[in-house]
């Protein structure tokens, strides 16, 4: 069963252009897909992701399970960062721990977009209220990131080495809340998101002749737009993993171990709530993936002092890989064990 | 007149002109996507998906008495984000 | 009922979509799209306006009414920007009033779709040829606009203070017709609208099969392209309004009140010509929306004396979201109440 | 017969819209297609050609027509060249003569999608495992152009006569194996067509539903996609060929007379292997078209003594758009007069 | 040798590249996509779906000799159109 | 300090830089879709749908004892696809 769900994930056009932008970078092909081109379909997809959910939270309501599992989502996003950094702290500075926990607390949404597909290729139902909780996970993963980074470093900032530095004696005391909450909150990618989702909820409840009208823009178009995404996706994880190497073997390990345990937390929490089996695999591969997109940028503004490289290639390179190509068939075999069909 | 080149993450470009306009200069130019190797390693255009940004050129010329107020500007925040600056000579055309 | 037309726009994909756009700006989000995405856009709703028109311009044939209409929007667009100078001109000096009067001339094409979009949501009928009054509507306008600068600033031509100019010497010298009418009837947006109205009524034509495999692109596709583009131009047209503050009360007013009065004019003659109620309201947005594409680009050119951010803010920080958002509903109102239903 | 089909051709979407970009270059109006917007829609149809092949390859199998169809398009790609080299190496020197070959020998991806748009209005049916040839004469070609350009170097690189070119010392000596490879086959564009080929083909053998949910974005837009992409190549092929008239008459003439040659070779292949008229058009203009994309780039690299403009402008500035507007529909005449209808 | 730097409109780039071949200069280089900050207020890329444009960084390097013949062909169409320039020394490489 | 200026195709820059680093350059900065004149032609960006490629501006800022390592690197790619370098004075900010 479960070998034949991974084969038949790696058979799956989006993993298949996911291959052929890795072979791409590492048989130094000069395919290349020029900026701002990326940023087009990763737009696009926020988009189209954020209004259908919307469209979909408008046909499922705000009952129980929907506030329920979204507040178990919002949880988990503040719960990995913290076991993450005690984790991470062992080898890395607070600045780096805190900034790769940040990235594991929050969401790879092209990861999930690849779990949906999967599961529509299974024909195996989900509700589209988990965009919702897709969406409401980035933001207090970045917080605490944030707040850890501080904490941990408190002592460093309460006497500062670098006498000269005006910027700090002037404005960087302590935490920057408004710098913080701008990155948490209106970072473009979630403003985006959580945008359209809000869209889609309104249209859905006051316009619905527009959800019809924007289906093949939203619908139809995005298994395609997500498989040329993913090609360049493969193309950019192939460089950051060979940058990797230089990070060492922890890092490594981290990036592969922590999904796995994220998503069996996220496998008990999505049986105690009695979710269905496709919600329940979304739900882990939330848990499980950690943001490139988010987190990393607002991290670069928050906590300068972390190496974007670390952060970056292990949500990248080795998260976002492991979790496309193996970790969704390996959840969707464990919630076809331990989750009952509806 | 002084030549200032200043190269930076894209992020943090506002702050910078922002900086160096209440420091006294009169205008100045900002090329961004730019790609380029430093002490903060590589940088490419491949994150640019993300807002994570790659480097941008800024370009500005002032009177040569303006350097040392624009220098103490902006020195702080290339120390804080990264980033390095030239000064050369010019003069008007 | 006009409340209840009010809220509908509001409520609708594309106006939600420019709001999100415009809280992004006003709350200081990171959100961009990144040129030359939106110039994707802008060519993409050009072309597929362009061969839409031009397909339902070959169904309907050159009739009466057609040339009729057609006539009374290109006498619109030569008399909106001779009033609108004569009342800019009591506050601004002649190059600028000049530029101004030209944007209200001309038309917004974006606002036209976004019209078109509301009538589809209401189901009130329309013709395809209205397309054909929007393309005449531009070149016209950007003449008359470089036309009224010369004769008004034609003193300042015949005595030229700065003598070394040596470009003025040698091509200078009053009117350069070549480059007006090379602005007026060859900048590329007006140009790629234009043909694609004229490929559209060919493919129509004469290989009508065409028509059928386009329609994914031009049609189905459409609004879910507008909804995006309104997404940028909530972004832009926010950076417009903030900037336009400095222009004052006067230019502010104007760009309010001009639309509304061009659409009374602009119903009048809807009523007058026997116009349907769909092309009552979209002649009546050609008459109130001014121009942020061609006529800009042209001004910039053929009068670099004009202060740009004047001609640009207050089209499109004003005058664009009043109309997308405030006009359509009350033009609609008006038609609704003066133009018998047919 | 003849007429009808060349007007047939003319008053098509897409040919018009190539006509709309000549013009607009003509003209010199300011329309432009900025980039990488091109470049968008060249990755685009690559891989909507490239994965619809694939499929359609699945359903066809490996027959042995479509093993001989395949094997001829690579023998003519090994051939075109070494009979074109010698016809231009009477007037142009070994580089620039190899590198014009190459292009010959090559392919025109878009002039074969026209070709195929074409035969789709005339409701000709074609096999898809045709596109499988195209992808496989891009790289042999490319092979013996630079092959071609080294033998008739040779003495040259074996008495250098610049000393101080430290790079030609070291590695600069005979062929470069490893470069010249990598151009002629990990090319981006090669590369993404074949790997699109490939993932076509797994995808309908394996997971075929996946094939539907790409429908929408490789089928459906594809035909708007290239009108756009056209209109493009007209701007470009007009620039183009404005330079090519430093040239010369001889390349222009080559550039006219040679894909009628080549294509005419074609239709004798056509026919002796027993193709049906689709196919043979098809493999018609694969003899007949020269590439402006993958051939170039590599040459560049490889045979940096030739002179891209040269290059570039036969085949992009007349051969293209000889082929679109003349060549398609003339090669329909001779097909339908010389292959029996299936 | 001299070493022009321009900053202007992308669409006045073409008359000022001709006019500085006309004036003698054997080649030059262009940068579009440059925003940034002058007399004429801030100039963003916010504009570029239509086709007003942001600015263009044009360098040209010359013999000295060509400087004035090149400024006298290049500064009336700054006057016109707006932007700036700024000379500096340079070497052949 | 040194600051070299290179224009060259983008296809070669990765080769250059590369060469530079060898000869002792700490860092280096690149801008793409640089268009221009030169002895080899114009250079647009019409041909980037193709990977063809414009021109690259490559900004380089050394210590003045490198520039003749990195002349002698990199002046034999620029004899062999073609390109042009300058040199000025800079120094740091
Ligand atoms: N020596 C140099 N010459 C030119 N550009 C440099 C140099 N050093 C650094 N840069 C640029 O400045 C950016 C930031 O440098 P750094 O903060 O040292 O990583 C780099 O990514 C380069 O684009
Ligand atoms: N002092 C300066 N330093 C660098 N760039 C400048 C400076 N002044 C003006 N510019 C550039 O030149 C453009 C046109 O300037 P202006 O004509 O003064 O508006 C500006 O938008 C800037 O990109
Ligand atoms: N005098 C110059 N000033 C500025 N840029 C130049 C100059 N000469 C050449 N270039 C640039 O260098 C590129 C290559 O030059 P070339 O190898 O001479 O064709 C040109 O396309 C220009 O972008
Ligand atoms: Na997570
Ligand atoms: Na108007
Ligand atoms: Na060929």
């Amino acid at each position: 069963m479960q070998t034949s769900l991974v084969l038949q994930n790696l058979l799956s056009a989006p993993v298949l252009f996911f291959f052929l932008g890795v072979l791409a970078a590492v048989l130094n092909s000069d395919l290349e897909i020029p900026s701002p081109l990326p940023k087009l379909f990763s737009l696009y997809l926020l988009l189209a992701i954020g209004f259908s959910g919307g469209v979909e939270l408008a046909h499922s309501g705000l009952g129980r399970l929907v506030l329920l599992t979204i507040g178990a989502a919002v949880l988990m996003s503040l719960l990995v960062p913290i076991t993450s950094f005690l984790v991470l702290r062992t080898r890395l500075d607070s600045y780096n721990a805190a900034a790769v926990a940040a990235s594991y607390g929050s969401i790879s949404a092209v990861t999930f977009i690849t779990a949906q597909s999967f599961l529509n290729v299974l024909k195996v139902p989900f509700d589209g209220y988990m965009v919702a909780a897709l969406a409401l996970m980035e933001s207090p993963a970045i917080v605490i990131g944030v707040v850890l980074a501080r904490l941990s470093a408190g002592v460093l900032d309460k006497n500062p080495d670098r006498g000269e530095d005006r910027l700090d004696n002037e404005e960087g005391r302590g935490l920057r809340w408004g710098e913080l909450l701008r990155e948490a909150f209106l970072n473009g990618s979630i403003f985006l998101l959580i945008g359209s989702l809000v869209i889609g909820y309104l249209v859905a409840a006051f316009s619905p002749a527009g959800v019809e009208k924007m289906e093949p823009f939203t619908e139809q178009l995005f298994y395609g737009a997500l498989c040329f995404f993913l090609l360049d996706m493969g193309l950019i994880a192939a460089q950051r993993l060979q940058e990797l190497r230089k990070a060492g073997a922890f890092l490594i390990g981290f990036a592969v171990l922590a999904p796995l345990l994220h998503a069996l937390v996220g496998l008990g929490i999505a049986r105690l709530l009695g979710m269905n089996q496709g919600d329940a695999l979304l739900f882990m591969v939330l848990c499980a993936s950690a943001s490139y997109i988010a987190v990393p940028a607002a991290m670069r503004m928050t906590v300068p002092q972390a190496n974007p490289s670390l952060y970056i290639s292990t949500s990248l390179g080795v998260t976002f890989p492991f979790n496309v190509v193996v970790g969704i068939p390996v959840y969707m075999a464990l919630v076809l064990r331990f989750i009952p069909a509806s | 007149m002084k030549r200032i080149d200043l190269f930076l993450n894209e992020r943090e470009v506002e702050k910078v002109c922002k900086a160096m306009l209440m420091a006294g200069a009169s205008g100045y130019s900002v090329m961004r996507h730019v790609t380029g190797m430093g002490v903060g390693g590589e940088i490419s255009e491949a994150m640019d998906f993300s807002s994570f940004g790659a480097n941008a050129h800024v370009i500005v010329f002032i009177e040569a008495s303006l350097l040392e107020g624009i220098r103490e500007a902006v020195k702080p925040l290339l120390r804080r984000y990264g980033g390095v600056g030239f000064v050369s000579a010019a003069e008007a055309f």
